[in-house]
């Protein structure tokens, strides 16, 4: 790896709008890193440089430093604000000042139900809980009755959203388990643990993709029989979903709540459409499943889906 | 002092100045601001500072908070998720036991004051190091706010304190903001100065703040010249709980909601800022002033890195980047500073 | 010279200021001191005397309550008493110049002089240290014992030996109201400075205070002190009254004896430095500490 | 010793043998195994057993490391994400520029070993503490492996080493599994071993372990007496950074997909370990055999709650219980072993 | 007495083992030494003398390279020299007993006692520290200076005042090569083990070691010393050979004059306890310290 230079740094993504374009900021409510809202990260950027706006990405998982960053690029004056809702409440304020401020603001992922009250333009993408919801039916009609579901970091709204709605749409049990992303081995162990004291658990649920291999392998060496699925793609999981070790990853092509929200500011602004009214427009959730995951898995690896 | 000494160099007035060794840490910061305000010009507005001066301001109450702590020679690593739990009993209190919110704040002033009590006490009691004891208050307190939580709601987060008796009041002293050359700025700064004005009184001009010194410099010596060794400890843990609570009450009025995760690894930030400020690890040398300092050095780092709109994914690069940056100046200037005097 | 001299009942009827009796410390498997009783009266100097690692440091912190008696008695006035800590002692008008618990480094020499005493002005919330009256008293304190401290904003920690020691002992000085205990106060002074201490001691004395002092030094010992206990090896040897003992056998006790009497002869040399101070000349102390010739 | 001494109280057997520091420890680590075992049936199996010895190896190389560098009176809070950083050279390496697996490590191995000397010669050349040194470096390297990362593959992980030249036989050695008694156990485990006692013996009988304990005790006297403290403070946080290459290797080759972000966080829970296992934070004192003892303290407490079948959302709750629990174990053995010795 | 009686250039034609010329120091603000010289020659004790804070042990940190002076220069063997690190000090054959920088108090006394020149056996990687060699060795040295340690594996931190100085001077006998600087070696020492450590200064002095010796103690100073440095506040008052001062002179100047002479009198009294060795008695030194009556 090189050492990144300002310059680099500052080109990919600086604050100085191209010609005709305008400054669009995403804030997010996940830090960088997260496999997930990586993909909505290269979405918005591909959008930005389709349109020749730029598009600034930030993410925190701490509402108050996500109202932070909401702040800053108010009084940076973007000239359109896309913003994860995960937390209404903490970031009511902050939202409220950009559309004060006259932003036009497009939530996406979560918070669609308040979105239109707080003033946004339109929603993008729908909520975790949707999602989660879906991949507990998918287990469910794999006969999962009993279900582990892998939280990767504790008190997350998001995961948590996502467990919540497996559980509606498994109509069955689910434990959760805490795990720690940043150390792999000591999740594989953990699972294993919880599949070895529990032999009655017949399905797992993952919520990252590095986790997920961790998953597969704590089945395969206690040599458990669980069903597994998880959410959000990498390589080694299309690889897996493919080999049959992974049943299914739930996509919510989270690429399009990057792309979309980007795509309707700039025709927001230039051309003031609001596309559906204003109506919610959604990006999934679908499946990858060894029936598509051929097709899926060079996208995988570039990070676009 | 008075006398001329011949056993005493000349020293100029400039350097003189710089003896305070606050100096080494506002250099430090001014270094900083200075190579983002060039970089953006939205940093050096009025909004900017505004803009940035919000996170250092919590920031700055906890790290004077701790700073007081590692001047004694402890650690409090329960501090962050205590302020989560602080905003968690509150917003629960008042919204679902229908406690006016002052009643609520005060009920979780008593949960606070009660946990670093017990650090304290454990601490003094035991002899194991602070390190290890509020690490484990740490994961309890993570646990039992995790575990309540979603025992009493269902999900990892409680909302809805704007609904409840007396909010706006008290959100106005200690959440609101004041308009100031057209930009409003954020009442909790005036709290950050009125605790950083008071700590450093105490460190520098009460017996508790000469108690403080010497039992992080060597307890046992303290001790054998009389200082009340234990319960100087337990006040510092006390205290610190009482910022975490004030902290905490801050952010749970302002964001009206709090998650369950809330303040976990903000222990470390604390550290860190008490730390640039020139607090040692060891314990016996530090000063309020340059925690507060060493907060307004974090924030700005990690405010000025988003303004000057550079890659979120080079972040931390950058922000490591300024630290060691603003810790070098800070630590020349006193080198140099040093040489002027003692 | 036997045991009977040791000092028996007086007639003095007031109890004495502190008493020791029969006291013992042991850490872990080391047994520091054992059964050791001592006495300190008011108006009187106590002396400590021993060969290193007796425990004389061992008993003084029993006496200012850093160490509890792991059995024995302690009596205050007459009075059982229990230190829970040095603060308690020091309530009771104890101060003590420690061997090794002495200052806190990284503070100035000023914080470190009212450590635990701290002079206040005003009152309620507005109670403050008071700066610059304690500035002022530890410069004048510190002069008068024959140390010019440049700066007394000074970290402690970079002080000379003997000027720190010199802090340890103004401070006692200026806090012992009833009993002032100085383990060795004099190892690291200067000639000027080490007769200043015992001109304070016999102040302090003069002034009704009890007093125990430890040292090494004959020399020092035996002008100033009125009795003395002496400790080998934990246990004690007895406790000799001034007028039961000579300065011979003082010397002669604290050296363990008699064998070194030849060193005086080892010493010289027929080297070419050999001048008119040369070991044996008269007047001049053969060998050093132990004492004058016979 | 060989002669009676009256200064000398007797001594029973029994609490002779406790008088080994370690052995503080080891109760500590007894007494949370016997509460897990007495839970869980699984938990004393041998295949629990396999599965939680997995992660206290890897844990416990980190672990050993990071306390001599502790007892050395540094902190390396650089080391969890520099296992990320290997790993991410070595998968890069080998997949996208082909190069065989044991040239990739050798690379990532020089990448290490710089980093950790760079820490080192920044701490001794410029006098700042290790805390904010290996912070920074923390801080920097995160967003090197991230902003790499992103920049060569466009997602936040690099993987496929699986089919990298070599992989096969490497992972034998660092990665694979050894069949006992029916239950495979990760070879990692012996690794982690050999570097327990390799730190053991240099610790208590070289030259090297005499001076980490003196530069950890009071570093001007040590140098004072002819220590090479700079040269033996660089040499731990090489050897820190070495530790946390055969860990990075080891993950990599097991998973063989490597994620940006992986080994944040986990610097605290190797000077957990660590400080569990007897080390003073403020240096000069602790033992390898206690860290790895902490490191599987760590482990069990960690595994064991799983096991139990506890609510997940009281997890932490737990883990701070029990490593309270075993830190006071701890703790009064050792007391009980000084009343019998110093 | 005056500045004549400072050494002229003697007739030997071997360069001094150690030669400061005109060094100074400062910390900060703080002028600690200012333009001292001095010379340390085979088979010659060299005293340096001087009042608490005088700067005697800023100048023996620069003869051992714990500091670099700021100006003047410092010659081994007549040869220009920079140490960078004490060890370079060491490495010549340099070997001190420091006032403050003694022992790491958490090592045991045997691991202090050979830190940074531990004994090795075997060769390559099990090239390993002669622990049982170690023990028995600092057992031995320390039983020859009369401190009978019980168990060289106690922690340095908690054995007595004197019993830690002792590790510290036998460590330096020990290694010391060529020269030997001894910084109020004998401080905290009984009678005994003082007597011991001035023998072994004359031993080292007949094996033809330069030795460096400060104290504050006239008694210890006048026997052994070829040589005087008097530093009064950082500057020195000129070097004296033996032959050309007497002990009441020597006395005198480390006192600062005459003005402790009515001492004597002030610590006498007529107490109940003045018995046969009250100040005054003949042959009793009168005052601690301030020499044998003219
Ligand atoms: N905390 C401790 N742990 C173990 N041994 C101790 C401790 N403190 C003192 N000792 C031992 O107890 C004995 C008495 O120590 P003490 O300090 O009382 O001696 P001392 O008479 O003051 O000697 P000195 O004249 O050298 O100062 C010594 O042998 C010392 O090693
Ligand atoms: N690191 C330092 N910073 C500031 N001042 C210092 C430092 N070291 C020494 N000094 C000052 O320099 C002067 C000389 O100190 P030094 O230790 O050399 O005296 P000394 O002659 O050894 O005295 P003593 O007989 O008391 O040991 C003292 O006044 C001391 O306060
Ligand atoms: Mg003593
Ligand atoms: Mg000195």
């Amino acid at each position: 790896g090189g050492q990144p230079t300002k310059e680099t740094a500052g080109a990919a993504s600086g604050p100085a709008p191209a010609a005709g374009g305008g400054t669009f900021a995403v804030v997010t409510h996940a830090s960088a890193g997260d496999a997930f809202w990586d993909v909505v990260k290269n979405g918005a950027e591909a959008a930005g440089k389709r349109y020749g706006v730029t598009v600034t990405y930030q993410g925190d998982g701490d509402p108050a430093r996500q109202s932070q960053l909401i702040d800053q690029a108010v009084s940076q004056k973007v000239d359109g604000l896309v913003v994860s809702m995960a937390n209404p409440d903490a970031l009511k304020e902050s939202v409220g000042k950009a559309v004060t401020a006259g932003i036009p603001v497009i939530t996406i992922n979560s918070g669609g139900d308040v979105s239109r009250e707080f003033g946004a333009v339109t929603h993008v993408g729908q909520s975790e809980d949707v999602a989660g919801r879906g991949a507990g039916e998918k287990l469910k009609a794999e006969g999962v009755t009993k279900l582990l579901c892998v939280i990767h970091e504790a008190g997350n709204v998001g995961l948590d959203q996502r467990c919540n709605g497996a559980t509606q749409g498994l109509g069955g049990t689910v434990e959760r388990l805490q795990v720690d992303v940043g150390n792999l081995a000591d999740a594989t162990s953990k699972i294993k643990a919880r599949l070895q004291a529990d032999t009655s658990l017949n399905g797992v649920l993952t919520l990252n993709p590095a986790v997920a291999v961790a998953a597969r392998d704590a089945i395969a060496d206690g040599g458990s029989k669980a069903k597994l699925g998880t959410f959000d793609l990498s390589a080694d999981v299309v690889a897996a979903i493919e080999d049959g070790e992974i049943l299914f990853a739930v996509d919510q092509q989270q690429y399009l709540q990057g792309w979309l929200p980007i795509t309707f500011l700039t025709l927001y602004k230039e051309n003031l459409n609001t596309v559906g009214g204003g109506l919610p427009v959604n990006t999934g959730p679908g499946f990858v499943t060894k029936d598509n995951a051929a097709k899926v898995a060079k996208l995988a690896e570039s990070g676009t889906r | 002092m008075t006398v001329a000494d011949e056993r005493l160099a000349a020293t100029g007035v400039a350097r003189r100045l710089l003896i305070r060794p606050e100096l080494g840490a506002v250099v430090g910061a001014l270094v900083v601001f200075a190579f983002f305000a060039g970089q953006s010009e939205v940093f050096r507005s009025v909004e900017g500072v505004a803009n940035w001066l919000d996170p250092a301001s919590t920031l700055g109450i906890m790290a004077v908070a701790i700073a007081l702590l590692m001047i004694g020679g402890e650690f409090d690593l329960s501090a962050g998720v205590l302020t989560g739990t602080v905003g968690l009993v509150t917003v629960i209190l008042a919204t679902r036991y229908d406690l006016p919110v002052w009643a609520a704040m005060l009920a979780a002033l008593a949960v606070a004051l009660l946990v670093g009590f017990l650090n304290g006490l454990v601490v003094v009691r035991t002899g194991l190091p602070s390190f290890i004891v509020t690490l484990a208050t740490f994961l309890m307190l993570q646990g039992v706010n995790l575990g309540v939580t979603k025992a009493l709601t269902g999900t990892v987060q409680v909302g809805g304190l704007r609904r409840a008796e007396g909010y706006e009041e008290v959100r106005a002293v200690l959440a609101g903001t004041i308009p100031v050359g057209g930009t409003d700025f954020r009442v909790a700064i005036l709290w950050w100065l009125a605790v950083t004005a008071l700590a450093t009184w105490v460190l520098t001009r009460t017996r508790a703040g000469n108690w403080i010194f010497a039992v992080g410099g060597d307890e046992r010596a303290a001790r054998a010249v009389g200082v009340p060794a234990e319960r100087t400890k337990i006040a510092l843990f006390v205290t610190t709980a009482g910022a975490a609570w004030l902290v905490g009450s801050i952010m749970a009025l302002r964001f009206t909601s709090v998650q369950a995760g809330s303040g976990v690894g903000q222990e470390f930030v604390y550290i860190i800022a008490a730390v640039i400020g020139g607090c040692l690890l060891t314990g016996g040398h530090g000063s309020a002033i340059g925690a507060a300092v060493g907060a307004v050095i974090f924030g700005m780092a990690d405010k000025g890195i988003v303004f000057a709109g550079w890659d979120a994914d080079w972040f931390t690069f950058f922000l490591g980047a300024m630290l060691l940056l603003a810790t070098l100046a800070n630590r020349f200037v006193r080198r140099y500073a040093e040489e002027v005097k003692r | 010279m036997t045991g009977d001299g040791a000092v028996t009942e007086g007639g003095t009827d007031a109890p004495p200021l502190l008493e020791v009796r029969d006291v013992g410390k042991t850490f872990g498997g080391v047994i520091a001191l054992r059964d050791v009783s001592m006495r300190v009266r008011a108006g009187e100097v106590s002396c400590v005397l021993g060969d290193n690692g007796a425990g004389k440091s061992t008993l003084i912190k029993i006496l200012s309550g850093v160490h509890a008696p792991d059995s024995g008695s302690y009596l205050v006035d007459g009075a059982p008493a229990a230190f829970a800590s040095p603060r308690d002692a020091l309530d009771k008008g104890i101060a003590t110049v420690y061997q090794d618990l002495a200052m806190i480094p990284l503070m100035s020499v000023w914080r470190n002089f009212f450590l635990g005493s701290e002079p206040v002005l005003g009152r309620g919330p507005l109670r403050r240290f008071d700066v610059t009256g304690a500035k002022r008293t530890v410069r004048e304190e510190l002069r008068s014992m024959g140390i010019d401290i440049r700066d007394v904003d000074q970290p402690v920690g970079t002080l000379s030996g003997g000027e720190r020691q010199s802090v340890a002992i103004a401070r006692a000085v200026h806090f012992g109201a009833r009993v002032l205990i100085l383990d060795e106060p004099t190892s690291a002074l200067g000639v000027k400075q080490a007769g200043v201490v015992l001109r304070y001691v016999a102040q302090a004395r003069d002034r009704g205070l009890g007093v125990v002092f430890i040292t090494h030094n004959p020399h020092h010992a035996y002008p100033i002190g009125d009795r003395f206990l002496l400790l080998n090896r934990g246990a004690s040897l007895g406790e000799y009254a001034k007028a039961d003992i000579t300065p011979e056998e003082l010397t002669s006790l604290m050296a363990g004896g008699a064998e070194l009497e030849q060193l005086a002869h080892e010493l010289s040399r027929g080297g070419p430095a050999a001048g008119p101070g040369t070991p044996g000349t008269p007047g001049t102390p053969e060998t050093p500490e132990t004492g004058p010739p016979p």
